[in-house]
């Protein structure tokens, strides 16, 4: 019989992946928070600030409290959380990941209940840089310039190689750009470095951000560079209530939503359904969302409220 | 008689009189510092340094943490550090959306509300830091937990947009420029010129100078020094809020996660500005003018068509030999040696 | 010994009728495991110099420091100042009631100017409320040569003071005290470090405090300095009063005989 | 005779005799308060830290930062501290998956390499300090960008697998439990025991101590500055590279991003565990103490079963009540006052 | 000025012949804008005490540190080590060569244990090159009692210096001096805020320094200890060496008198 809140007394440990109030981490614990009151498991929460490192002791320390599930991203690396697996199917504990996929893990204990909610990482990025590629009708030999985190861990740093990759395939010309710690934490810190940039390369034709925050804060960079909305086209990753006013006000050309929310409840449904009723792991993309000026009043509410 | 004395006496082992130069030794030093680097930034990327938009940049953002810096040379002269400020700016950001977004009152009651959990913040700082006479390295990192927690927990996580629309008079005054010039660098300005006041012409910035060289001297002066370090982290607290207003209605949007990334960059214009770690010395000019520097090593490093992983390297470089050149300006000027054999 | 102090203290030639400047009454301090002061009764009367005697760590440094409110004494003590009991005594609160002391530790703070040093925890101000440095520097300057007459270029009120002579860091922790002109000036071994010159400057000053009708309280090794100018001496031994005395009761031969008496055994007599 | 003075005399003025227990003040201190967290945890969530497993995870992770503390510690008690060794970590290893992964060199070779690229920045960063007499807080923020950016630049911002089947070796050394003890905290307290000697037995540490103490008096002795505050700096470049080492190894990975996220802890160890700020006082067992502590607070919060946001507050509640613990045990063994009246 | 150094030098009584153990020749030492020390010729013969005597600020401690390696000379300025020209001069080399100080600042790390301070330097090793705490500590204990001899509960090897009387830190700052045997024995003010029995034991021991053959310098303000145990005296007034006089030359009236002139005057005669 359907009941409510089925899955009560699992207990699960799960992983927003970001800083608390942290721009994507948040819309992800946002789903991880609904489908705790929707299904009613006991949930912990590990904030691991993006640090693979950070990420792959708290799970350990997750597998030593004994917990049913564990909710986790794959960017640590398949050698990395490799072992980790193992030793938790070992113990009887269900490991699911989102946003970023442990392919071999998968194939071995997909049928224990490992599934995978989220867009892949190289994957999106080279489609969001070939889209965007396509609408600012880019050339062999244009400017682009990249401004991402290369230089991260694991399979994170493999969406900035995506958008490399897809705009090299076009023969464009790529300003690499690795976005320092300040701005990393604070978008506003990138605003100099920006309009530097810029200035040193003025006929860059399209440019992409690698960062939700930057994404949110591209309306403030392009003010501060003289840019008129729609003279570079912008483009970037992840919604939030700002990108959406920036797409609004036409400085933002082009986002790809990664839907969060929805790799934050999936997850936890997947692991809830192989519990309570043995189902095998789920794999759900999540990706392929654009969002610009024809669709974002939609998205924008959502938004808002950490949804989108 | 005793007068005579004195001045009978010829002086013949003085070499030169002390001249203003050296008196502002620390100063000059830096200063010197901030024109080589204008000047290799001119010549590097000429397009870019002699346009005004690149100059209105660093004015925008460079005293979202400046401010933030000025205030925290008082705390550092005091002998002591905060790094709780970044969670501070979040916590008085957040009290203040919470009143006016949420509560829907009159931006200025927010902001009152804001200062005023800043000063209370700065205020556990002070007191268990002076009143316990706990090093304040490690219990500010302790309350710089305890802040950001409690803003989180406040916020629940999620951020606030502040726009022009619901806050026309907030962003009047803190992001439209006045006449063309960066309001943010105006408001810079003033505070620098508060506090410069404070410190070098108020009985309290004199304590501050006593109390950070010899703490017990100056108890045994009479120099209530518990009173006088807890003035200074309350300080520090107001400038953090004032500087977490500035960066979010600057960005149009409350983060929970302000003032992370703040740590560093305004630690180090306090110490390339000349202030002592160990206290006592100290200038205001100096933070000022390194904030400034520090704002646009990036910048210019990257408008100098340094890319990539080298940017780091650049900035690396950048930070090492400006602080060794400022000493050495500054052992010039004062003629020191340089080891102090 | 507690009683020897009491049965002098009322025989102190014309002072016995006034009430003292300041009085400790059964002051002890305690230091973790070390009691510098025990039951300490210690009283100065105006325009009186009292010497203060004792072995090095005898706690004639804690006694000075206990007056100015910088120690608290262990409760069970007490401190008067002109008869009134004050229980929230403390060093600002002395210094505004017009007591100034020289510390033996000089008490200057070295990375700053002589200026700063000079006016320490007193700035001037001007009638705006802001610090008065003009005058703050002239009238260091003013001291430096009418007080000190030192002959080193270094001594410069912009000259930071970690550089200068040990002398000449004495000069200026004495200079500060005197020249605030106060009811109560407690010089604790000022003459320390100090040339023939100076010394003799300072020991002069000691004589004119009495001469304007106010009190000292002054404490050296050297008792060619202390006898002469004082009035009355107090010898202390591991924290305790060992002995009270009125100048006429003593020669100076007789003091020294039972000073070196008491560092061996304990007792004056 | 003179011999005879001291001792004829009554010691009247000694309440009790001076105790062991008084001289380790500040260790007991750090010691009461783990076991007080310790408790805390226990109470508040049993089947966990009644769980072997729990103790096995810290035993593993403490380690990666706690090494470093105890070498940092050194360089705190000269009174200079160094903010560079997360760059220095990642530098270093980098130098070893260079020589091994790409050039196909015995493990030991790389080790070899990754310590003398440890020893090395350590060099330069004392150098500066010591030999310059620049702040170390200002400079080592510096050298951390330049050693950070250089190794971006040799990884071009990409990691190396570090697998147990490439590296067997390094994983008996460093991964492996030994007889079901992990490695990790063996190599600690092996490291802890090497370091304890080295700051109490040695003429080095002897000096250290000295040097943080009273750099002028020091000098004045015939002691060489310089040389003792370079060495302690090259002790913890050297020790950041193990710890470097034995993170990667343990995550079977290494990230060009290594070494971020420990700062705070590594600092925090050393402060928590007693090590004065103004240098010249500080202990190995303090910093080893505090660093299991500080390991173990995070997961114990979440065990005990603190969700979500309010864990950042409890994180801040429990290292400002430690601290002020520690401090009031220390300052009661040693019979102080808490205000120092 | 020079010359009435060289004047004096040769006819100093029974060490014309002999090389000194250290000689300074033409030194000088500015800092900044401030000479403390000019065109100073400096010697000390073996089994000499010299006097070094002069108002605050003259050089007198500058030109310690300047024979202990501790500040460099000016170029042109030489030191000799028995008669060998010095060049790569240090505080340690200075000391392993046997020359020990009491610096008139005292050199104490405060917040160490005394026994730490007492060693400061040249610790002793075990035979496995280990630091020997044990002996330290015992030794510190066993030089306590008998060279110093204080009276408080406070001086325990194990106790930190900062909490000690001005007279006991003096007291550790001369003991660690004088214990180490060493050939030339510098003491700058060494009897700065000690009792009177303690100043007894410190000119003693500069005493027996003559005795046993080695040689000190002698700095302090009061005549009436230097002019008793030296040999020969320098007199310095601002960084110049103003005199120098064998004991046999000057009365102390006579001294007395000159210093107070060239206070006043800047000359001697
Ligand atoms: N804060 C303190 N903590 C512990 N012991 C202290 C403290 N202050 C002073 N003492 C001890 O108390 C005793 C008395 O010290 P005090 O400085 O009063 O002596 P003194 O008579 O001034 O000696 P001196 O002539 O050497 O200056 C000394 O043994 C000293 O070590
Ligand atoms: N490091 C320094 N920098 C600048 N000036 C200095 C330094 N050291 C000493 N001086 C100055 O040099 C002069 C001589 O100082 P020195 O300490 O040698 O005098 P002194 O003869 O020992 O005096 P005193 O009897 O007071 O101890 C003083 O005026 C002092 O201020
Ligand atoms: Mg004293
Ligand atoms: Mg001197």
């Amino acid at each position: 019989d359907p009941t409510p809140k089925w899955c009560e007394g699992v207990k699960i440990a799960a992983f927003p992946g970001g800083p608390q109030g942290g721009v994507f981490a948040n819309n992800v614990y946002n789903g991880f928070r609904q489908a705790e009151l929707d299904l009613g498991p006991e949930v912990t929460y590990y904030f691991s600030d993006w640090d693979p490192n950070k990420m792959l002791t708290q799970i350990q320390q997750a597998v030593a409290t004994g917990v049913d599930g564990i909710a986790t991203y794959g960017f640590a690396g398949e050698a990395a959380t490799g072992p980790v697996v193992q030793q938790a199917f070992d113990q009887g504990i269900i490991f699911t990941t989102l946003n970023t996929a442990l392919p071999d893990s998968e194939k071995k204990y997909s049928p224990q209940g490992f599934g995978f909610v989220g867009a892949p990482n190289y994957d999106a990025g080279f489609a969001l840089a070939s889209e965007a590629a396509r609408r600012a009708n880019l050339q062999s030999g244009d400017k682009v310039f990249v401004w991402g985190l290369k230089g991260q861990g694991g399979d994170r740093g493999q969406r900035t190689v995506g958008v490399i990759d897809a705009f090299e395939k076009v023969g464009a010309e790529v300003i690499y750009q690795e976005i320092d710690q300040a701005t990393n934490a604070d978008p506003n810190a990138g605003t100099a470095t920006f309009v530097g940039l810029m200035g040193a390369n003025p006929d860059v034709k399209i440019v992409v951000t690698d960062h939700g925050g930057l994404t949110s804060n591209v309306g403030v960079y392009a003010k501060a560079a003289g840019l008129e909305p729609g003279q570079v086209f912008f483009a970037g990753f992840d919604m939030s209530p700002n990108s959406a006013q920036a797409i609004e006000q036409g400085y933002q050309s082009l986002v790809i939503d990664q839907q969060p929310f929805l790799q934050g409840y999936l997850s936890m449904l997947n692991i809830c359904l192989t519990k309570k009723y043995g189902f095998s792991g789920l794999h759900i993309n999540t990706a392929g969302a654009f969002v610009d000026k024809s669709n974002v009043a939609a998205v924008a509410p959502l938004a808002a409220v950490e949804i989108r | 008689m005793v007068t005579e004395t004195a001045g009978a006496k010829p002086a013949n082992n003085r070499v030169s009189p002390p001249s203003v130069l050296r008196r502002h030794g620390s100063q000059l030093g830096i200063i010197s510092v901030g024109l080589v680097m204008w000047l290799s930034f001119v010549i590097a990327a000429p397009t870019v340094f002699t346009n005004v938009k690149i100059y209105a940049a660093f004015a925008q953002t460079t005293p979202q943490f400046g401010i933030i810096a000025l205030a925290l040379t008082f705390v550092v002269i005091t002998g002591e550090i905060d790094l709780s400020f970044p969670s501070i700016m979040a916590l008085g950001t957040a009290a203040f959306c919470i009143v006016c977004a949420y509560g829907g009152m009159p931006w200025y009651v927010g902001l009152a509300v804001g200062f005023g959990t800043g000063a209370l913040c700065g205020l556990i700082n002070g007191l268990l830091v002076a009143k316990l006479a706990i090093p304040s390295l490690v219990i500010t990192i302790g309350t710089s937990f305890l802040y950001r927690g409690l803003e989180l927990v406040l916020m629940n996580g999620t951020g606030v947009p502040l726009t022009a629309e619901d806050f026309p008079e907030m962003h009047d005054i803190f992001r439209e420029p006045v006449l063309g010039f960066p309001v943010q660098t105006l408001w810079m300005i003033i505070i620098a010129v508060v506090l410069w006041v404070l410190l070098n012409r108020t009985r309290f910035g004199a304590h501050v100078f006593l109390v950070g060289d010899n703490p017990t001297s100056a108890r045994l002066m009479g120099i209530n020094v518990v009173s006088v370090k807890t003035r200074a982290f309350m300080l520090v607290g107001v400038m953090a809020v004032f500087a977490g207003i500035l960066t979010s209605i600057y960005g149009y949007y409350f983060w929970p996660t302000t003032g992370d990334g703040f740590l560093l960059n305004t630690i180090a214009s306090v110490f390339l500005g000349g202030t002592s770690v160990f206290g006592g010395t100290g200038s205001v000019i100096g933070t000022f003018v390194a904030s400034y520097i520090i704002g646009a090593i990036n910048a210019g490093i990257v408008s100098a068509g340094i890319n990539a992983f080298y940017t780091q390297l650049a900035f690396g470089f950048v930070i090492v030999i400006s602080v060794v050149l400022q000493i050495v300006i500054e052992r010039r000027i004062r003629r020191q040696s340089l080891t102090g054999r | 010994m507690a009683e020897i102090a009491t049965a002098h203290a009322p025989a102190a030639a014309a002072a016995a009728s006034r009430v003292p400047v300041i009085e400790l009454r059964n002051v002890s301090k305690t230091f973790g495991e070390v009691r510098s002061l025990s039951n300490v009764n210690f009283a100065v009367y105006p325009g009186e110099i009292v010497g203060l005697l004792g072995d090095n760590g005898a706690g004639k440094s804690t006694l000075v420091k206990t007056i100015m409110g910088f120690h608290r004494p262990d409760s069970g003590g007490e401190i008067f100042f002109h008869g009134r009991r004050i229980d929230d005594w403390s060093v600002a609160r002395a210094r505004a009631l017009g007591i100034e002391t020289v510390y033996q530790e000089r008490a200057l703070c070295e990375k700053q100017p002589i200026w700063r040093n000079m006016f320490m925890g007193r700035e001037p101000r001007t009638r705006w409320g802001l610090l008065d440095v003009k005058r703050m520097r002239e009238e260091c300057s003013r001291l430096m040569s009418e007080h000190m007459g030192f002959t080193s270029a270094a001594v410069h009120p912009d000259n930071v003071v970690t550089t200068m002579s040990g002398g000449e860091k004495q000069g200026v922790a004495i200079t500060r005290a005197l020249h605030f002109d106060a009811e109560l000036v407690i010089l604790d071994e000022p003459t320390m470090g100090l040339s023939l010159t100076e010394t003799k400057k300072t020991l002069d000053f000691v004589s004119n405090i009495k001469k304007a009708g106010k009190s000292a309280v002054f404490i050296d090794h050297n008792i060619f300095h202390v006898y002469p100018v004082v009035d009355r001496l107090y010898v202390l031994d591991r924290g305790k009063v060992a002995g009270v005395y009125d100048k006429s009761q003593i020669s100076m031969d007789d003091l020294i005989d039972r000073l070196y008496r008491v560092a061996r055994t304990g007792t004056l007599d």
